[in-house]
């Protein structure tokens, strides 16, 4: 079997992405929209899985039907009017703008066909490759992830605490949901306790297969997001004070490694021999923490109550300030 | 080992995190970590100073499998401007929320911000780069939400969609670059790009997500908004440092990474947006009703004058008029970055006394707040370019590379620039200096005017009576082709 | 010859994969679609899983298989009583 | 180059560009926020190709690293700009 | 099942049928592009989902990847959540 034999079932691939892409792109009723996007998730993740990136597949399957799927719905509830008034524009402009659209997709396809014939096809892979033993993980994105281009990683957890202190800075929480039934109620009983032995399991196996702290991050959020929609408002998040510290945990501990291990000889994150694997592993697991609790309060819309008095370190009120 | 590189951008990153654990003393630790950031980042200049190009490999990997932080002349001065305008924001800021949940969160915020700029600034990896450019994005959005009202809101979740946008054509270019060379290292890709169609695709890409950040015009029509709205220490980075990060980046790519694939005809395209920019731009601002609003339609022509550069720069050969060019282009934004940043300080002040900051009803302002009102000015010096600011020595460079490199066009255009930066500044203080209407007033205590007091002098005095030590410290590695190391 | 075997049970599966999906599209009203959906895509998810153990050919992995069949059981029961009351109360006038 | 390339690097530089239009024709911010979804995972294919290198060989594992912190970056981008959508429609009174 | 053995015939079936199930599931989609009801959607997204889950076990044997049981598994626990979400309400707006 080769890759030749695929190429049908990759062509039905690729049309049902586009057609699935433009379809929740292009529709005026927000619902069908997001059904559709969340397809296109769906649909991403076997794409992915055909491509060989299990990895990305676990992430998208994580996030499209679990934090993201979540959050989408949400929205739509949100939404007044579900169907959109007519485009703005219409007419010549609107032409002008397809074709302004025909010739980029011309334009970058022809830039890539090119980049990709006039490259060798090899790249980084087997530079990667033959660090991965060095690495102190055998799984080759994780090793990536978490060594060789760990400085973006740790800079990728600064974005996900920049998102959520966003969402917390611009109200309190949403309401939470009525009590759930006796299906709902089962259900979330047995499936939550799933979901986190899951997330354990995923950060564990992350080092030498599949899987690794956003994957079990995701999971994490994704048994919050379940007892939140069964019933509980607070996601089953402990108290704002614990929060605080669960957000920065895996920023803390990803730069305290980083500059603790730094010598006149070693750089920054550059992890000592022998060390990388366990060092990974921790950064991974204070990591997996934040990652999920920023994606529950993501989902619960805002503060959760008596977050602004968590923060105080004692009882003093606070200072006034001038104006 | 460089590792010092590092502490530009760890210490603030320390620093969010305290702040969000210990809210209480957030304003403590952010002024602390504000002169501890500033300390490093000379630091950085100094060794820069004495060494020429520093790289540090992190994580020890060969940068290309690995990411380097790497800083040369631009990215050493630029680095000091915003440690030193964040520094002076920070202080101001100690004073400015009353709100306490929104003090609570805007110092998190602030250091992320600060951190993002010294990672953007010092980046030696393309993908790294669209990482920093989320995480400053990010921040500024959430920043700029802190206003609350909804116009605020309204302009931060356009600014957001709208940079979302610019970072996914930017990545797009990423994914091209690695697709045909392999690497993501940016000494490396500049050793590697040729003029073809995937590097050309590529740039087109990469700059049109960074000028849509950058609001060249016609794509500037999100920062009016969200600059006017936000508050007023938000307002100050914004406009002196998180719009000009985007182009630090257009300038990092197209002089160093893509030096191999451009063509003059692109550089004056930039040009003439550019050009239209400061045109249009000022013209806004002396039609502005709001004092906020004519800062932020003058950071749109001001940045503007930035682009008119490109395409001098790469007519000119490379030499000591070359670099006198590139000179003339640092001094400018770091002129404008204090000057711009003074402004907004200045306009809170005067929003906060007065419970507005509408141009024509600023009667009495130079009674009441006599420091700011003088900020006003200075920074107006700034903006014209008058003598001694640093903008006049980054104006005068301008126009004679251009009379060098024959590109006539843009004389008029920085002449005209000129005059309605004056038309707008003296219609401010004329409004300033007329009679009150009414008396009172809020308090405003020294915390706020000073900051912005000593930032209009640096862009006024300092920047323009030390650009001698400027050049010389530029040239030092101001090859931006190449770190020697 | 189990592989025929196996090809069988995933041929089967697919069988009950299309009548969900014909069943979706064709049946008139909401409440019938539910049904034959929920009926048809588990039996088909099971008939399919069935097929790949017998290639998998370790019990390790039909147990996983095993596993996600359950799952997929359980959560398609518990949406589609979701579905149904969902429905049913936005019947009412709610 | 592989037919695979070929196939899935077009199609996404087409959800790209897809997405690219859908941000520029919509007004709704849920409508924009899908949109710009759309075009990362454009973006996203686009990387996942280039790491893909055939049947039988590993693929590059540093594209697909990169789309790991992509995909984390997206999902906090539409978690804060849902947050703000959200906001904006109850009033902005904060 | 990195060391399964099959036949070239078997192979071949296997990748049929996952052109089969993909075109099947395409056929459910018209439903979720026709609605009218949201819950009609959701039900076409579900089918999809389950449809997911048993391409990812084809694909599991046919590519040789055992982990893309692990990601199955992932998808039919959250195949719950999404029904969860759409359908539950929140306090306000009993």
């Amino acid at each position: 079997m080769t890759d030749a034999h695929w190429i049908p079932l990759d062509m039905l691939l690729a049309a049902l992405l586009l057609g699935l892409g433009w379809a929740s792109v292009a529709t005026r009723d927000l619902k069908r929209g997001v059904a559709l996007f969340i397809a296109l998730g769906l649909l991403l993740a076997v794409t992915w899985a055909r491509l060989r990136a299990p990895d990305l597949a676990m992430a998208e399957a994580a996030i499209g039907a679990g934090i993201a799927g979540a959050l989408l719905l949400a929205a739509l509830r949100d939404e007044d009017r579900a169907v959109l008034p007519d485009a703005p524009i219409g007419g010549p402009r609107l032409w002008l703008l397809n074709l302004f659209c025909i010739g980029l997709a011309g334009a970058v396809g022809w830039g890539l066909l090119d980049a990709m014939a006039g490259s060798d096809g090899i790249r980084l892979a087997e530079v990667a490759g033959d660090h991965i033993p060095d690495s102190g993980v055998s799984n080759p994105v994780t090793a990536v992830l978490l060594n060789f281009r760990a400085y973006d990683t740790l800079l990728e957890l600064a974005v996900v605490l920049a998102a959520v202190l966003g969402v917390l800075s611009l109200g309190p929480a949403r309401p939470g949901f009525e009590r759930a039934g006796p299906v709902l109620g089962g259900l979330v009983r047995w499936l939550s306790p799933l979901l986190i032995v899951t997330a354990g399991y995923l950060l564990w196996v992350g080092a030498h297969a599949p899987g690794g702290a956003f994957q079990a991050g995701a999971m994490l959020a994704a048994a919050a997001v379940l007892l939140r929609l069964g019933g509980r408002a607070d996601a089953g998040l402990p108290a704002p004070g614990a929060l605080r510290w669960l957000l920065v945990a895996g920023i803390a501990v990803f730069l305290v490694v980083g500059l603790a291990v730094i010598a006149p000889d070693r750089a920054f994150l550059q992890y000592p021999q022998g060390w990388a694997g366990g060092l990974i592993l921790l950064i991974e697991a204070a990591a997996t923490l934040s990652i999920a609790v920023a994606l529950a309060l993501a989902y619960t819309g805002g503060r959760p109550p008596g977050w602004e008095t968590a923060g105080r370190l004692s009882a003093s009120p606070s200072r006034r300030e001038g104006q | 080992m460089n590792s010092l590189l590092i502490w530009p951008i760890a210490l603030p990153l320390l620093g969010s995190l305290g702040a969000l654990v210990w809210s209480s003393r957030a304003h403590l630790i952010g002024v602390g970590v504000g002169i501890l950031t500033l300390f490093a980042s000379s630091l950085v200049a100094l060794r820069f100073a004495e060494q020429g190009g520093l790289e540090h490999a992190l994580g020890g990997w060969e940068p290309g499998l690995g990411i380097a932080l790497r800083v040369d002349g631009l990215a050493a001065a630029l680095l000091m401007m915003s440690s030193l305008v964040a520094l002076a924001a920070a202080v101001y800021a100690t004073a400015y929320f009353s709100d306490p949940v929104k003090r609570a969160v805007f110092w998190p915020l602030w250091m992320l911000l600060v951190a993002a700029l010294h990672a953007l600034l010092l980046a030696g990896d393309v993908f790294n780069v669209y990482v920093t450019l989320e995480l400053l994005g990010l921040t500024a959005v959430a920043l700029a939400a802190l206003g609350g009202s909804r116009a605020s809101l309204r302009a931060a979740l356009r600014y957001l969609t709208v940079g979302l946008l610019g970072s996914m054509a930017f990545l797009a270019g990423v994914a091209l670059l690695y697709a045909a060379y392999g690497t993501l290292d940016m000494r490396g890709l500049a050793g590697l790009v040729r003029a073809e169609p995937a590097a050309w695709v590529a740039l087109t890409l990469m700059t049109a997500g960074l000028l849509v950040k950058a609001a060249l015009f016609p794509l500037h029509f999100w920062l009016p908004p969200t600059h006017a709205n936000a508050p007023a220490p938000v307002s100050a980075a914004l406009s002196a440092l998180v719009v000009k990060a985007a182009f630090y980046l257009v300038l990092r790519l197209w002089l160093d990474v893509f030096d191999g694939a451009l063509t003059q005809a692109a550089a004056s395209l930039l040009g003439l947006l550019g050009a239209a920019a400061v045109l249009w731009g000022s013209w806004r601002a002396l039609r502005a009703e709001r004092l906020k609003l004519l800062a932020a339609y003058s950071t749109v022509a001001q940045l503007g004058y930035l682009f008119l550069f490109l395409p001098l720069l790469l007519a000119l050969p490379p030499g000591p008029g070359r670099d006198a060019a590139l000179g003339g282009l640092v001094l400018f934004a770091l002129t404008h970055g204090f000057a711009k940043s003074a402004l907004f300080l200045a306009a809170g002040v005067i929003q906060q006394h007065a419970g507005h900051d509408r141009i024509a009803d600023l009667g009495g302002t130079a009674r009441a707040l006599p420091i700011t009102t003088f900020v006003l000015a200075l920074s107006g010096v700034a903006l014209i370019g008058l003598p001694p600011s640093g903008t006049f020595l980054a104006k005068w460079q301008l126009m004679s590379a251009a009379v060098t490199t024959g590109q006539w066009l843009w004389l008029p255009v920085v002449g005209l620039g000129s005059l309605l930066a004056g038309a707008y500044t003296f219609r401010v203080l004329g409004h300033a200096f007329g009679p009150s209407e009414r008396a009172g007033g809020v308090l405003v205590g020294g915390r706020q005017e000073i900051p912005a007091l000593l930032l209009a002098i640096v862009a006024t005095v300092v920047l323009g009576l030390g650009a001698n030590g400027l050049w010389g410290f530029l040239s030092t590695g101001v090859s931006v082709t190449g770190v020697s190391s | 010859m189990s592989e025929v075997l196996a090809i069988v049970l995933i041929a089967a599966g697919l069988l009950f994969f299309a009548a969900g999906s014909i069943g979706l599209l064709r049946l008139p009203d909401m409440h019938s679609r539910l049904h034959a959906l929920t009926k048809a895509d588990n039996l088909g998810l099971g008939l399919l899983a069935g097929g790949v153990a017998l290639f998998a050919g370790s019990l390790a992995i039909a147990l996983q298989l095993l596993l996600i069949w359950l799952l997929v059981l359980v959560a398609s029961a518990a949406s589609a009583h979701l579905i149904s009351q969902h429905a049913l109360r936005r019947g009412r006038g709610q | 180059m592989l037919p695979q390339e070929i196939i899935f690097g077009l199609t996404g530089v087409g959800l790209f560009v897809i997405g690219l239009r859908g941000v520029m024709l919509h007004v709704s911010a849920l409508a924009r926020i899908l949109a710009i979804n759309v075009c990362g995972a454009g973006v996203f294919l686009v990387f996942v190709t280039v790491a893909y290198r055939g049947l039988g060989e590993r693929p590059d594992p540093v594209p697909l690293a990169l789309v790991l912190t992509g995909i984390v970056v997206a999902v906090s981008a539409t978690a804060l700009a849902l947050a703000l959508a959200r906001r904006l429609q109850e009033g902005g009174d904060e | 099942m990195e060391e399964v053995e099959m036949t070239t015939v078997s192979q071949a079936l296997l990748l049929l049928s996952l052109a089969l199930l993909l075109v099947t599931l395409l056929l459910g989609l018209v439903r979720a592009l026709r609605g009218p009801s949201l819950e009609d959607r959701l039900m076409s997204v579900l089918l999809f989902g389950t449809g997911g889950v048993a391409m990812l076990l084809l694909m599991a044997v046919l590519l040789a990847m055992p982990a893309l049981l692990d990601v199955a598994l992932m998808l039919a626990l959250l195949g719950a959540v999404a029904a969860a979400a759409m359908t539950r309400r929140e306090t306000h707006d009993v």
